[in-house]
């Protein structure tokens, strides 16, 4: 998958995102940053800050471990604040995703089910030894939006009737965004919503193993990224 | 990655004078209410409370009340159901009110009422605390031993809407307390559906130093400030 | 019970006192600030504060409901801060009180049972609408002090066999300090270690239906405060 | 009451260096270390509890450990007996010290984990949560449904020590932190029968704003400057 796909997938989670709070995992949902609204929407990352600004300038910024004291949730990249910031520690800055304050987050997926049950964090036969706040946000978040690549790179189906990968948390996904489709969630049932034009619903639905209807607002769209037809 | 000026930022918290922020709470609704005696207590959002008559059947949620207070007029005026807090015995309306069975009051240790609001504002609906085990307050919940101590189980508490009192807000709706004004109020703004601020000063965004801020403006719906009244 | 009493219960307790942090409830434990070494105890007060100091003078300040920032427990009544004292909200001051971070607390008692049971907040029979942080502050303290006058008003003992009156923790009071005698609680039994010079052992066991022992350490003490012989 | 100027004040929070200060930690202690990353990751403590070889059978409760570390040389030595936390992917040694049988993992959800420590120093020893419901991670956990949701019941945590960073300690011991750098700083400092805090700065009492003191000098043991090594 090229990086036009991932800027497609990130620039069309974005167009969810008008107002609020979010916050964004790592993978395709960083880059959804880049076409957020200027000023209206707020970044959260969770290791203590709400009001994510730009990286710093990688010219004029270095890294000395012994006394950066701010970096985005991955811990060792650098950012910067916006004006409107504000500091807090693990437990306030939990409370703000389990407690269900963030109007959403976008976090990439390996699997989504037909209930929108998430696997996201681990592979089936392969020690677990990490989750980090993924469950959390998943769990607290008012919108969850699962970017991901509608197959894998085996060309497997990754959105299923059931996730048969380590789930993050059941029945948590509202929104599914891939490079051909939109899937939403609406009283516990999934409709397709959008897809691009290059495809039939007959071919998608081929790729697409997990149950769903057709909204009765489904609409076809054109698959362009800054005014430039992405490359499959 | 999204950069913004000061121009730009839009949170979303509101900026409104007091009767029109309470103007926001629904009928029958629970309320928190910060300050412990007179620090961090909303005094102008509690008369403008007072002032809007026809709200009643509400549930207050605080940590007490002293002998004398603006909110006394609601008991007189029976428009509250239900109160939960930490120490009572001192508010003649109120003991008078539950005498004659028209309040009901959830007593709970202070300890257990804090913890209880920042639970529920965290998203975790209970917990297990040793305080209260073996004595009147744990009747009728679940105890089990832990660490072969008595704990009793608690729930969380979470509120429609919140009026607490900090210090300053800037104009995205971040807030500063002050001293020992802070008491219940950070943790009850992270608890209610609606939460509003009363405050002595606005300043520019920016004008905090974010290392500062008690609440982020996530918790926050609306500001008021104190002489807008 | 005159002023003097009061104050020798106070000074006593005072001198469990050396070190660390503590809290002192309402009533007679508020006068044992007056005792304490300068400097190396410091106070906590449950409404946000560590390191209480002297109430401002009364003649230069005015306390306005409007704007006053800073009281101790009573919610109403002003105080200081010495040079190294922090503020910090509830969650946090009671985390220091459950959390067995205070080295000790001194507490009004209106009973305490054999086994170290402390009632302090209710009484039978009437209606219970306050309980403050009293549960908290005795759950949590390392070591509970218990400062009571020894018998009642109307000359009923209040160190008993067990408790009549609604309990504030069981099995927490480590020392119960009256102006007649000082009893210590060491591996769950209760010991007599000071008494004072007035009564003998037989006329403070009429006073005292409780269980206990007389320590190896038990001492007679002359009862005064500054100096002075106090009046009962 | 009590008075007191800043020459009298005397808090019995010691001030070490860095080996000094390790040498404090028993035989077999379960250690909850700070950081986020970089931020806040108390690295001059992390290289003297490498130095000091004789400590082992250690329980190590921090967040995640990064492809880098210090601590990695505790793996290689054999030194851990186990991890609590909740991102250890990324480092090849624990990876390999897991994989070969020689160091147990708790795994638990980043927010499970912070809050079990926040609830671990407040005395408070266990705690239901949504998080995990339904997933691998809650496995053998009891659960319940509480308001129509599925929750876990998590045991908080304490330990034996933690080795902690912040950015300035007054004499008295109270600590300011900076920026992303607070982290799992503060709630550590509470959850620990022996706090050790590097800092980059050490100032006199009085100097700190007392409404930015994150930790209050109660949960300081000992305090070592970072340049003191």
């Amino acid at each position: 998958m090229g990086v036009d796909i991932k800027q497609y997938i990130a620039k069309r989670c974005a167009q969810e995102l008008t107002s609020g709070v979010v916050n964004l995992g790592i993978g395709i949902p960083t880059l959804v940053a880049d076409y957020l609204p200027k000023g209206k929407v707020t970044l959260h990352s969770e290791n203590g800050i709400l009001g994510v600004g730009p990286e710093p300038d990688p010219n004029e910024f270095v890294v000395d471990p012994e006394t950066i004291d701010l970096v985005n949730a991955s811990g060792v990249q650098p950012i910067t604040a916006l004006p409107h910031a504000s500091y807090f520690d693990s437990s306030l800055s939990f409370t703000i995703m389990r407690g269900g304050h963030l109007d959403a987050t976008v976090i990439g997926a390996l699997q989504v089910s037909e209930t929108g049950d998430l696997a996201s964090w681990a592979v089936p036969g392969k020690a677990v030894l990490g989750v980090g706040g993924a469950m959390d946000l998943v769990i607290g978040a008012k919108r969850v939006i699962a970017a991901l690549s509608h197959l894998s790179p085996k060309g497997e189906p990754k959105i299923l009737p059931e996730c048969n990968y380590p789930l993050t948390a059941k029945n948590r996904v509202d929104t599914i965004v891939t490079e051909y489709a939109v899937f939403k969630f609406r009283e516990g049932r999934m409709y397709l919503v959008e897809m691009v034009d290059e495809l039939t619903l007959e071919q998608l639905k081929e790729m697409t193993p997990a149950h769903y209807e057709v909204a009765e607002d489904f609409k076809v769209v054109k698959r362009e990224v800054e005014g430039e037809a992405v490359l499959v | 990655m999204m950069n913004g000026t000061i121009d730009q930022i839009q949170t979303g918290v509101e900026f409104l004078n007091a009767d029109k922020a309470i103007q926001r709470i629904p009928e029958g609704a629970s309320i928190m209410v910060g300050g412990f005696g007179f620090p961090g207590m909303p005094r102008h959002l509690s008369k403008a409370l007072v002032r809007r008559t026809e709200l009643d059947q509400l549930t207050l949620i605080m940590n007490s009340l002293g002998s004398v207070s603006t909110l006394n007029a609601l008991f007189e005026q029976n428009r509250i159901k239900k109160v939960i807090g930490s120490f009572f015995s001192t508010n003649k309306e109120l003991v008078v009110a539950y005498q004659e069975g028209k309040v009901e009051i959830d007593l709970l240790p202070q300890g257990t009422f804090t913890e209880a609001i920042r639970l529920g504002g965290a998203g975790i609906p209970a917990f297990f605390t040793p305080t209260a085990a073996g004595t009147v307050l744990a009747e009728g919940k679940e105890t089990r031993i832990i660490n072969g101590r008595e704990h009793v189980l608690e729930q969380s508490l979470t509120a429609d809407v919140a009026i607490i009192r900090a210090h300053k807000a800037d104009k995205a709706g971040n807030l500063v307390y002050k001293k020992t004004a802070q008491n219940f109020n950070p943790a009850m703004a992270t608890a209610a559906k609606l939460t509003i601020v009363e405050v002595d000063e606005i300043v520019e965004v920016g004008e905090l130093d974010p290392d500062s801020i008690g609440t982020p403006f996530i918790f926050v719906d609306i500001v008021v400030k104190r002489e807008e009244v």
